[in-house]
């Protein structure tokens, strides 16, 4: 019983998986095989994922329903709230389908507004973090400074206005250092995926599979 | 009647635009509302894809096709939620061991040749400009910094101690491009939002 | 006092409140889009680029894919981009065209939006062109709809099994589509297609993207696996005057000089309080 | 037809697994292989520390990559930092409050909590509740984030795994809440906002390295210079290609393109 409850099982499964996975990127034109007992787990993971996603619902829930149990102060009200909201839409996405024009309104009138506004209020952040970071403290911070208002500068209509200049230093900032710092973090990224990919695979990295039984 | 729908569905929206952006200014019961209601719509839309990606791949290919594969997915899906009951928690990591096997076996193949191969070809290909040349270098000065161990009394006294620091600075030089690059992006967003506020919302266009 | 006054007003200028500078953020937007500056828009070299590109590999009896792969909150840079490649696809005689989202559950939403601001040039829903929708699972959808589309693809976006929409009748894998128009904000998005279709496919991609992702996919364009690429509001709003078309990305490029030259301002006032104030302390602030 | 596609990648491949292999067989023979400090990772224990003195509750993250995505890298290893602050925190005895977007992590962060508290012998510190989904949408984990920041205002906030446009959201609100903020990302595209915003950025790579070099081991430890090979072969292909380039033959370039 100690055989099942324990990590060889696991860690055999990944292997087998990660290994067919690697296989059929590199042979799978030759081995069909291959490519069709890993397009048919790619399937299977379609479902898992699906599955988790009620692992998330039911984790929301629990939260929330304590909070109404303990009529925590302040909080209960939202907790309700958001219960209340999150099950009605569930109930008419899934017996409305998703064309049932009650989803659709708070889809289009509540979601998207909000998922919009949410993403526009980095227009604040980003100028408030550009205020605060672009300070010539020291030279790294003076470098980071003059790049950013140069690239401002030539992505702005109005800065090929007050010169003609900031497009031409623009473009090779973004087309040589630019490209350079990303191309070389890339490639020590991928030396640190797989690494770590590695350690995954024979085992060693244990953080996802947790203590000894 | 229609358009009554729509006016009302205009209001709610900037109701809850107006919520959103009062987050800087105050810690209001505003935030939270809208907070708690884009939490709730959020898992509900997964929720149902992930349901009817249930149904109609993997219920739907047992009923109509008789493809009974389908169940051991299902399995291992229901099997997550053993994690939920402390004598089966165990069970609870076969699942994930299969997502874990995809997700590594995806990255290792395809990283490898993708985003380490492909970028230093390019970066070898027709070296004929200073600039080629210059990107070629700046490269190589850049992963210099990232040198953990091997070499590491070099990385303290020797020429990787000026390496790493020129490598900082090209990433300062990139890291300053992406963050002005940005800002047009973000207020991109919100001249999204003002363009609704002001000529939806209010009519003022 | 005077001193410290003064030494007060400089420690200030470096820590003013952000809460003002997000209300002049909201001015400076509102003027212009209320009175519009209209200053003008030159095409670059990339956008102009991207749309020969479109136009070459559109030919009569092609079979078109376009991933629409971003978020409702993307709309504003990406829609004017979404609606004018769409708009000059759309305008191609006698071509087939196939809309679909493979990382981005809202992508078939869009896809929808992005048709009601477009002029279908007579092209018919189900003959000419569909929505299959969205396939959940990233990239080992984007892996199994290469190697075998009916396998994966039962249904289109609104229920018709696929057998009855002669649009997709013959298409057995990625080898069957002439041309990719990629449409992406963020991950999943280009990167996956990259992985799972170009890479291993060699497919013809054409790609529309926000300002912050140029940069990141330059190497891909000069490398050839982008064979164009349509970049942020700018782009849109050039993409725009290309097919003729002004929209929304031409009445926001004011708006956004306007906040940039509001930043910089703010950049100048926090180095000038830092160096001022430093100088009267002699030395570290 | 090739047999194999993209040799060159699978011989890369190889090389690297190679390399980190023989560093771990290495470190099991009891050579230690010294690895340089990273900043931000020592910075860990000062921001646990923080938030002990002051009482308040410590906040992490682990970002958008599914675990069945090509980033599931940076999700595994933003989830060995939460393991192991995790631990610190029930030492400590302060809550450590998890968002979380990608639900598949939610019964292993329930596995990480239970053995932290089982390590530190307080059975009371392990609280689910703490464990919160704030749905699979990036704007309403966003709004959920920020809720958590804003109410709760813990003075550490660790930001470990793949993020997007969002990972500013996470960065400015946790500076208004006055949280110390120690990010890791290998998202080229966000690695600007947390350098400009948060106390302590892990680089790329550094993220990886940092759930090996938090949990100390001999063998894990190997590994990261056993990455270190692949970078050097990276810098050799890099100068030679570019030397033989400059001087007009290509051959190297078709050697990578097998």
């Amino acid at each position: 019983m100690s055989l099942l409850k324990g990590k060889q099982i696991p860690i055999g499964i990944t292997l087998v998986v990660g290994l067919m996975m690697i296989v059929n990127y590199y042979f799978g034109a030759a081995l069909p095989a291959v490519k069709s007992t890993t397009t048919l787990i790619q399937n299977w993971t379609v479902i898992v994922a699906a599955f988790a996603l009620i692992i998330g619902l039911i984790n929301i829930s629990r939260i929330h329903i304590n909070h109404l149990l303990k009529r925590s102060k302040g909080q209960w009200f939202f907790s309700l709230w958001c219960l209340a909201i999150m099950y009605i839409m569930i109930a008419l996405g899934l017996f409305g389908t998703t064309k049932n024009p009650g989803y659709q309104w708070l889809y289009n009138y509540v979601f998207l507004p909000v998922d919009a506004t949410m993403y526009s209020s980095l227009a604040f952040f980003i100028s408030s973090a550009a205020y605060r970071a672009f300070r010539a403290r020291n030279v790294e911070s003076i470098l980071l400074l003059s790049s950013g208002v140069v690239i401002m500068l030539m992505n702005a209509p109005i800065g090929e206005i007050i010169w003609t200049g900031f497009p031409v230093i623009g473009d090779w900032i973004m087309s040589v250092p630019n490209v350079a710092a990303q191309r070389a973090i890339m490639i020590c990224v991928v030396m640190g995926s797989v690494s770590l990919g590695l350690r995954t695979l024979l085992g060693m990295e244990r953080g996802y599979l947790g203590r000894e039984e | 009647m229609a358009d009554i729908i729509v006016e009302i569905g205009i209001w709610v929206a900037a109701a809850y635009t107006l919520m959103i952006y009062s987050y800087p200014y105050k810690d209001t019961p505003l935030f939270k509302f809208a907070e708690h209601t884009m939490i709730g719509l959020g898992i509900a839309i997964t929720t149902i894809m992930g349901i009817r990606n249930i149904l109609d791949i993997a219920v739907g290919s047992i009923v109509n096709k008789g493809e009974f594969a389908w169940i051991i997915p299902i399995l291992l899906g229901l099997a997550l939620f053993t994690r939920y009951s402390r004598q089966y928690a165990w069970l609870s990591r076969w699942p994930l061991a299969l997502l874990v096997g995809v997700g590594i076996g995806v990255s290792m193949g395809s990283s490898v040749d993708a985003s380490f191969l492909a970028q230093i070809r390019s970066t070898v290909t027709g070296v004929n400009t200073l600039n080629k040349a210059l990107l070629g270098i700046m490269i190589i000065i850049t992963i210099t910094y990232f040198i953990f161990s091997i070499g590491k009394e070099q990385r303290e006294k020797g020429a990787f101690k000026y390496t790493s620091q020129l490598g900082r600075y090209v990433m300062m030089l990139c890291f300053g491009a992406l963050f002005g690059n940005t800002i047009m992006t973000r207020m991109a967003l919100f001249i999204g939002r003002m363009n609704f506020l002001l000529f939806e919302w209010l009519k003022l266009g | 006092m005077i001193a410290s006054a003064k030494e007060g007003f400089w420690n200030k200028l470096q820590a003013i409140d952000q809460r003002i500078l997000y209300v002049l953020i909201i001015v400076v937007v509102a003027l212009p889009l209320l009175r519009p500056l209209s200053l003008p828009i030159t095409v670059t070299s990339a956008t102009r680029t991207a749309y020969e590109k479109v136009d070459e590999y559109s030919g009569p009896g092609s079979v078109i894919v376009i991933a629409y792969e971003f978020i409702a909150g993307n709309w504003p840079e990406m829609g004017p981009i979404a609606v004018a490649m769409t708009q000059h696809l759309f305008r191609k005689p006698d071509i087939r065209i196939i809309l679909l989202a493979m990382g981005r559950d809202q992508g078939p939403i869009l896809a929808e939006n992005t048709l009601k601001y477009i002029d279908e040039m007579g092209k018919e829903y189900g003959e000419d062109y569909v929505n299959l929708g969205f396939f959940a699972g990233a990239e080992a959808a984007m892996a199994s709809f290469a190697s075998d589309i009916p396998g994966l693809v039962k249904k289109d976006y609104y229920g018709t099994p696929i057998e009855q929409l002669p649009v997709m009748s013959g298409l057995n894998d990625l080898n069957d589509i002439d041309m990719f128009l990629c449409l992406w904000s963020g991950t999943p998005g280009w990167g996956e297609y990259l992985r799972q279709w170009q890479t291993p496919y060699g497919i013809t991609v054409i790609g529309g993207t926000l300002g912050i992702n140029g940069p990141g996919a330059q190497p891909y364009v000069s490398s050839g696996q982008l064979k164009g690429l349509v970049v942020g509001l700018r782009g849109g709003g050039e993409y725009e005057k290309l097919i003729g078309k002004p929209g929304e990305a031409t009445s926001g490029l004011d708006a956004v000089s306007t906040t940039h030259l509001l930043i910089i301002a703010f950049i100048i006032l926090g180095n000038v309080g830092y160096f001022a104030g430093r100088k009267r302390t002699g030395g570290e602030v | 037809m090739a047999l194999i596609s993209h040799q060159s990648g699978l011989l890369t491949l190889i090389i690297i697994c190679g390399a980190v292999l023989y560093m771990i067989y290495r470190a099991r023979q009891g050579l230690e292989s010294e690895v340089r400090r990273v900043a931000g990772i020592d910075v860990i224990d000062e921001a646990i520390g923080r938030s002990t003195e002051m009482g308040r509750p410590v906040h992490i993250t682990n970002g958008l990559a599914t675990l069945y995505s090509s980033g599931s890298p940076q999700t595994i290893a933003g989830l060995s930092v939460l393991s192991y602050v995790a631990k610190k925190c029930a030492q400590n005895g302060i809550p450590l409050i998890t968002t979380i977007y990608v639900p598949e992590t939610i019964p292993i962060v329930m596995e990480m909590y239970r053995e932290a508290s089982v390590l530190a012998e307080s059975p009371e510190w392990f609280d689910d509740y703490n464990i919160r989904y704030m749905s699979s949408h990036r704007f309403s984990y966003a709004t959920g984030v920020q809720g958590v920041l804003q109410r709760e205002k813990p003075a550490a906030s660790f930001l470990m795994g793949s993020f997007m446009a969002e990972a500013l959201i996470f960065a400015e609100s946790g500076y208004l809440a006055g949280a110390m903020q120690v990010a890791g990302t290998a998202a080229t595209s966000q690695i600007p906002f947390f350098v400009a915003v948060c106390d302590y950025t892990l680089l790329g790579d550094e993220l990886y390295a940092a759930g090996a070099y938090l949990s100390q081991d001999a063998v894990q430890m190997a590994s990261i210079a056993g990455q270190d090979v692949g970078k050097y072969l990276a810098m050799i292909l890099l100068l030679v290609g570019l030397i033989l380039s400059a001087m007009g033959s290509d051959w190297l370039v078709n050697i990578l393109k097998l």
